[in-house]
């Protein structure tokens, strides 16, 4: 029957029920993911991010929080320019983790 | 009676030979039938052209028997390895001369087949077969000694390294040392055999010369017999394609593991990291060992060192580059987005001046060149004034080729759209990418070194000269990329001192901050820089100068002194 | 969960309601949505209690819904609140008491801004003279009418004919409490048991023998929401709120939800239809939905009104297996029986939730 | 009993544990390599998180000690232990013998010029905090000029590994928005903006301080870390941060980036601190002996440790150090 309407889906983060498969593995070669205080300096200084939503930070969180196939979606755009590599004050090696993401 | 002229001994001697022989005859089919067919083809012609086939020449005498490099490098390396290469080469070349000379101990005639077989043996065991002639011996005597001395030099070496001014040497594996402990006693034996004529002692000779050509093509001996073909394909001007087969096969074979790059390598100042460079690198390649290769090839900072300092010139650089792409990570890079990028310069201007990224984040450096620029009344235009598109250069220390196109493309549309002669680039990153991959028929491509040089010298730009002590540092992908050595330092002569470096120009060590290297830590790159700082530092200078915005960012944290670009040392003196 | 930690907040949360002698206002739409809830109430209170509730004819809306829904602005809502005091203030009353949730929210609201804002209180009175020529008397207390059940819940239990247990099992039902959010979630201190832990349920499902199920989405708001429910395009939200509720008390397996608001009970109800058309899922056993009931209806229940009578055929999910569990008699044949003994049409069968 | 002991450095610290040692009765020198005592603290305007004038503290700080025995523009050139504690050789060929040394030697700011990112030194319009506390002091800088927008920006040279710096400087913080506010103050009709990457307001009023920079003086933080600075056609500053809550890159155009600068060791006392055999832990501050109940004792017999030297430190952490150094001192003479 069509009401017109119908559920919406939770817009929640369900933590309960999130696949980290792939951001703990990158925890194992690249401890320094944990380091990340968000700061936004790698957004800001992106050269894709220039043109597009690129953002290191976002993409981070997003493979925290079981959304893998977005990131991996951003990934797409990324030049691995290196400059957010040279900005980032916790000395992430971040074109590392970009790179290892994917395999 | 044939007793004399064959013995049972030398039968250990001939098989190993045979062995050796059939093995490197099947290499190096296997290697030419590997090449790609254009490469193949390129390879055949360059046998017959005159330049290519002279250089051949030169170098088949000056490397694989003089061996130039190392004499070079260091002298009593270099003796040491002539004293063992060309001194059993020239008691082969003079044993088989002998072999027309002289007569054998047992009057008999030897004809047709058993003559050549005896061929195979009679100069290697001559002193059992023959009687030899004053001037012969004492030649024989003379090289055996020479090596024997070489062997002595070798033998110092492995207890302590240090006597040939070398810190580390390649760690050996089983096979390695074995191989060495032969060849160590070849000539002993030899030397006692001929002396005594004991038996024990010729078998002994012929075992250890059996035990060598038989572990030889499993070793990195084996860049004795392909270090030749090598030659003749660099000077084929091929590139290697893949890690593992042809050219780069070549190389690996060539590859002698004498270690000189592990010294080279500025990764080694951290003990951990002397184990990820091009001489083990080359070995995990030879043993098959795709893990690891791939491991180093993207810890390597791509500085280019160890290719300069290698007595054999194995591009190293080239086959990481190779085993990069031929694992290339699967990013399925997506950048549509560019189409519609536009450039922030107008048209018309003949200099287009393109900062890069890395420049962004160095603003002096833009400013600076704006300063010369308009100094020097040139009529020019910022490329990416408000922020462009990466050069494409890091995409392709990837190893990803076709992704960096996109931006090479685009690039190449913005540059070739603003209807510029000349394109000045402040980063040696670009430079290279530029240089190499980029099509930009009628601009001239140059790094801010080389055009603020020119116009100094064309007397567009005038400075002055201060009495600050410089040191300059050479970055990699300028310096020994493409061997832009002298311009930087003329422009730094024009406005100051000049001091040395410890190590300069083809030797220079990178600063550390490398966009090659995707493993290294920040830390371990930190000490990559302190340790090159050091370097700088050797002729206390006052102030460093370099001509990269990376470099120029990695050395400011670790530097004692300020650190600064050649382009803003040129503005403050004009 | 500390039960005593519970307990604790509850003693905390606590207020007086006089003994005798209301005022008692009507919902506008609980009348339509649930017409025998507020009749058992006024019975039970005046006939079972002997307590006295005036009513006056001439009281309306208090602007509530209009107020929400930002059609009207907070001086037009504060007059219409002020009237309806004034007409208490005639009928010689002083205890004020509300069927309406949004209501008692609008009032404490209005009681409340006039104490931080004499100015806007005398601005109002003149918008009554001016309008009504009345003059009001602010109440000496404002009740919501769950209060007073929960404040007699012990003299109900003692007239109680059918607890809140199952009678084959002998356990006691499991109940989930919905307060309305505008009960205290504005005013925490105006509700018996604070905001985060209200009370006037629970006491009233404890003294009635059942047990109160607390379960993850319990404070979370039934999705009626005015502006979200007004807009059909947006409706869908309301119901995902609902949704959300239903997943989370769903492995807990309620018996029974009690409501004290117009709108709970009826979006608690309705919905579950809609979800169970749209998903295919209801949430009570064999195909049954869960009740969703208001208090007065429960309160009904357990001292033994008839089902028909306390208008329980107008709950889209079937009642029937609760009346079973409970052992309370009921005839099939009068469920769509009006007063009258007419017929009031059934409902549209619907492909889902069961309906009998 | 008077017993010389020699404090270097004349600022919060240096000054303050000679007042206490005054009082107790022994002898304190103060060698102050500038021409005044006072230290960093008085080129202060203000103070946070109450906005109290530094020259109130400075003046009664500076009354205290007015008997003190302080050497100014000078410097200790040399120093060793002998039988009856240092002996110590001033640049002024003078020299001092002390039972105890106290080290109140306090930090420098850290070079803006070293995040060359932000451009200080390159364009006109970037500024260092102390650099507009100067102004607040002085009411003119020629780079102040009636700025529209104005930014500040947090962590300069502080938590950041590529400055090799990986400490918190704990004062930044509140120093912004005691400064944003101030700023305000002075130009009302200016947009303020703090870009930080985390607000860390430990101490007593500094989360009041929070509130009323937010709430009375309108300045907008932005949860963010400024990381590229150009200049625009009409020499205003363009930046580019993160807006890490809304999660945009983020650009704005300022005519004023104050860059709020971290504290570092102070290098000029490598050579004595060497002499003495201080050393110094990972992030470049001195070492104390202990963390908590040997803060003002050095590994060093007779060598005392009082105020930034060892980490960065506000003026009330600095001012109880250095009390609590001058009982260390007492106690350790009275046991000699």
């Amino acid at each position: 029957m069509d009401f017109g309407f119908c559920l919406s889906p939770s817009s929640h983060v369900k933590m309960d029920s999130i696949d980290l498969t792939t951001f703990n593995r990158l925890k194992e070669t690249n401890p320094d993911v944990n380091t990340c205080i968000a700061c936004g300096s790698c957004t800001s200084t992106c050269t894709a991010g220039n043109f597009t939503e690129m953002s290191f930070r976002r993409l981070l969180l997003m493979l925290q929080r079981g959304k893998e196939d977005e990131a991996k979606k951003m990934i797409q755009r990324c030049m691995l320019c290196g400059k957010c590599t040279l900005v980032c004050p916790r000395g992430i090696n971040i074109r590392k983790i970009l790179l290892d993401i994917t395999r | 009676m044939n007793q004399y002229i064959f013995h049972p001994f030398v039968l250990p001697f001939v098989l190993g030979m045979a062995f050796v022989l059939t093995y490197c005859l099947v290499g190096l089919f296997r290697i030419i039938g590997q090449l790609p067919k254009d490469d193949r083809k390129k390879f055949w012609r360059s046998l017959v052209t005159p330049k290519t086939a002279w250089a051949n020449i030169r170098d088949l005498f000056g490397d694989c028997l003089f061996h130039v490099k190392i004499w070079k490098r260091n002298p009593i390396l270099g003796y040491m390895h002539s004293a063992i290469a060309f001194g059993w080469f020239m008691i082969i070349v003079i044993g088989h001369v002998m072999l027309f000379t002289l007569k054998p101990l047992q009057d008999v005639d030897v004809h047709g087949f058993a003559r050549t077989f005896t061929n195979f043996y009679y100069p290697i065991f001559y002193k059992h077969f023959a009687e030899e002639t004053p001037v012969f011996a004492f030649l024989m005597d003379f090289f055996l000694i020479v090596i024997i001395t070489g062997i002595f030099i070798a033998v110092v070496k492995k207890i302590y390294s240090g006597v040939v001014g070398v810190k580390r040497v390649t760690k050996f594996g089983f096979a390695d040392n074995m191989i060495r402990f032969a060849l160590w006693t070849i000539f002993p034996f030899r030397l006692i055999a001929e002396k005594t004529n004991i038996m024990a002692f010729w078998w002994l000779y012929s075992i250890d010369l059996m035990i060598f050509m038989c572990m030889l093509p499993f070793t990195r001996y084996m860049h004795i017999p392909t270090e030749a073909l090598f030659i003749l394909l660099k000077h084929a001007g091929l590139k290697p394609r893949e890690p593992r087969k042809g050219y780069a096969l070549a190389q690996i074979y060539s590859c002698p593991s004498c270690g000189l790059c592990i010294d080279a390598c500025p990764m080694s100042v951290n003990d951990k990291n002397s184990g990820n460079t091009s001489a083990y690198f080359m070995k995990k390649l030879r043993n098959a060992d795709d893990a690891e290769a791939k491991r180093i090839a993207e810890t390597c900072m791509q500085c280019g060192k160890c290719v300069a300092v290698c007595p054999v010139s194995i591009e190293s650089c080239d086959i990481k580059m190779s085993q990069r792409e031929a694992t290339p990570y699967i990013i399925n890079s997506d950048h549509s987005y560019l189409e519609n990028v536009e450039s922030s310069s107008s048209v018309n201007s003949t200099v287009l001046y393109f900062a890069g990224c890395m420049t962004q984040l160095t603003p002096k450096i833009m400013r600076s060149m704006k300063k010369i620029m308009e100094a020097a009344g040139e009529n020019y235009e910022f490329l990416d004034k408000d922020g462009g598109i990466c050069c494409g250069r890091p995409m392709m220390l990837s190893g990803k080729k076709s992704e960096a196109q996109a931006m090479i493309d685009k690039n190449t549309e913005l540059i070739k759209k603003s209807g510029a002669k000349k394109l000045v680039l402040s980063c040696p990153i670009c430079y290279k990418v530029f240089k190499e991959e980029y099509k930009l028929e009628g601009i001239e491509i140059q790094h801010h070194t080389q055009y603020i040089n020119e116009l100094i010298k064309n007397g567009k730009l005038k400075v002055s000269k201060g009495d600050v002590n410089y040191v300059y540092h050479d970055p990699c992908e300028l310096g020994r990329a493409f061997g832009v050595y002298d311009e930087p330092r003329e422009v730094l002569e024009n406005v100051g001192n000049l001091r040395k470096a410890k190590s300069e120009k083809e030797l220079s060590i990178c600063c550390g901050g490398s966009l090659g290297s995707f493993n290294l830590t920040q830390q371990e790159r930190d000490e990559i820089t302190a340790n090159s700082v050091d370097d700088l530092m050797y002729n206390h200078p006052d102030e460093i100068v370099t001509a990269c915005p990376l470099c120029l960012k990695t050395f400011s944290k670790k530097s004692p002194v300020q650190v600064k670009d050649i382009s803003e040392i040129v503005s403050e003196k004009i | 969960m500390i039960v005593e930690g519970k307990k604790k907040i509850w003693a905390d949360y606590q207020k007086d309601i006089p003994d005798d002698h209301y005022f008692y206002v009507r919902s506008c739409i609980r009348q339509a949505f649930w017409p025998g809830s507020e009749v058992t109430f006024l019975d039970i209170t005046r006939n079972k209690l002997g307590k006295d509730f005036y009513e006056n004819p001439y009281h309306t809306t208090c602007g509530g819904i209009a107020y929400h829904s930002d059609t009207i602005p907070q001086e037009t809502a504060m007059t219409i609140i002020a009237r309806q005091f004034a007409l208490m203030h005639e009928s010689g009353y002083e205890n004020y008491v509300c069927s309406c949730i949004t209501s008692f929210g609008c009032y404490t609201e209005t009681l409340e801004t006039w104490h931080e804002y004499p100015e806007l209180e005398a601005k109002i009175r003149q918008y009554l003279w001016d309008s009504c020529k009345k003059e009001f008397a602010k109440p000496k207390y404002l009740a919501h009418a769950s209060d007073i059940i929960y404040k007699f819940r012990f003299e109900i239990a003692k007239q109680m004919k059918y607890p809140l247990v199952n009678v084959k099992t002998g356990k006691p039902l499991k109940v989930v409490e919905h307060i309305g959010c505008h009960y205290s979630k504005m005013f925490p201190s105006k509700g018996f048991g604070g905001a985060e832990y209200p009370y006037v349920l629970v006491g009233m499902i404890e003294a009635w023998g059942g047990e109160v199920v607390d379960y993850p989405e319990r404070r979370h708001c039934c999705g009626f929401g005015f502006r979200q429910y007004f807009v059909q395009a947006d409706r869908g939200y309301s119901m995902s709120n609902t949704h959300k509720k239903f997943e989370s008390m769903e492995p807990y397996e309620p018996d029974l939800i009690i409501t004290n608001c117009p709108g709970c009970p009826y979006f608690l109800d309705r919905w579950q239809y809609v979800i169970a058309e749209q998903t295919g899922k209801t949430y009570g056993k064999n195909g049954y939905g869960i009740p969703a009931l208001t208090y007065e209806e429960v309160a009904g229940l357990v001292m033994g009104y008839d089902p028909w009578d306390l208008g329980l055929q107008m709950h889209q999910v079937a009642i029937e297996p609760l009346l079973e569990k409970m052992g309370i008699p009921y005839d099939p044949k009068r469920k769509y029986q009006g007063l009258n003994g007419k017929d009031l049409g059934q409902p549209m069968c619907p492909s889902c939730i069961k309906s009998v | 009993m008077k017993e010389n002991i020699l404090i270097i450095g004349g600022g919060a610290a240096g000054m303050e544990a000679a007042t206490q040692l005054k009082k107790l009765g022994l002898n304190p020198i103060i060698v102050e390599k500038s021409e005044r005592l006072g230290g960093h603290i008085a080129q202060w305007d203000r103070l946070f998180p109450a906005f109290h004038p530094a020259k109130d503290v400075v003046e009664q700080m500076l009354n205290n000690v007015k008997d003190v025995d302080a050497r100014l523009n000078t410097e200790v050139t040399d120093i060793q232990r002998d039988n009856n504690g240092f002996h110590a050789v001033l640049s002024n060929k003078e020299t001092i013998d002390a039972k105890a040394v106290i080290l109140a030697t306090g930090f420098d700011l850290f070079k803006a010029e070293r995040k060359q990112e932000y451009g200080y030194g390159i364009y006109n319009n970037v500024i260092t905090s102390l650099e507009l506390e100067k102004f607040f002091k002085e009411g003119k800088d020629p780079r102040i000029n009636n700025p529209k927008k104005i930014g500040f920006v947090h962590c300069v040279g502080a938590r950041d590994v590529k400055v090799g710096n990986t400490y918190c400087s704990k004062v930044c913080c509140t120093t912004a928005l005691k400064q944003a506010c101030e700023m305000k103050e002075v130009f009302p009709d200016a947009e303020v903006y703090t870009f930080y990457m985390d607000l860390r307001m430990f101490g007593p009023g500094y989360e009041d301080l929070y509130l009323k920079t937010q709430k009375d003086f309108d300045v907008k933080c932005i949860r963010g870390r400024v990381c590229e600075v150009s200049e625009d056609m009409d020499g205003r500053l363009v930046i580019k941060a993160e807006d890490t809550l809304f999660g945009k890159p983020l650009r704005m155009t300022l005519d004023l980036l104050v860059l709020m600068c971290s504290m570092e060791k102070a290098k000029s006392i490598d050579k004595i601190q060497q002499k003495l055999g201080i050393a110094n832990n990972s992030d470049g501050f001195m070492q104390n002996k202990d963390m908590y109940l040997g803060m003002n004792d050095s590994k060093q017999d007779g060598v005392f440790v009082a105020g930034t030297c060892t980490a960065p430190k506000s003026l009330p952490d600095t001012i109880g150090e250095a009390r609590s150094v001058a009982v260390e001192v007492f106690n350790y003479i009275n046991n000699k």
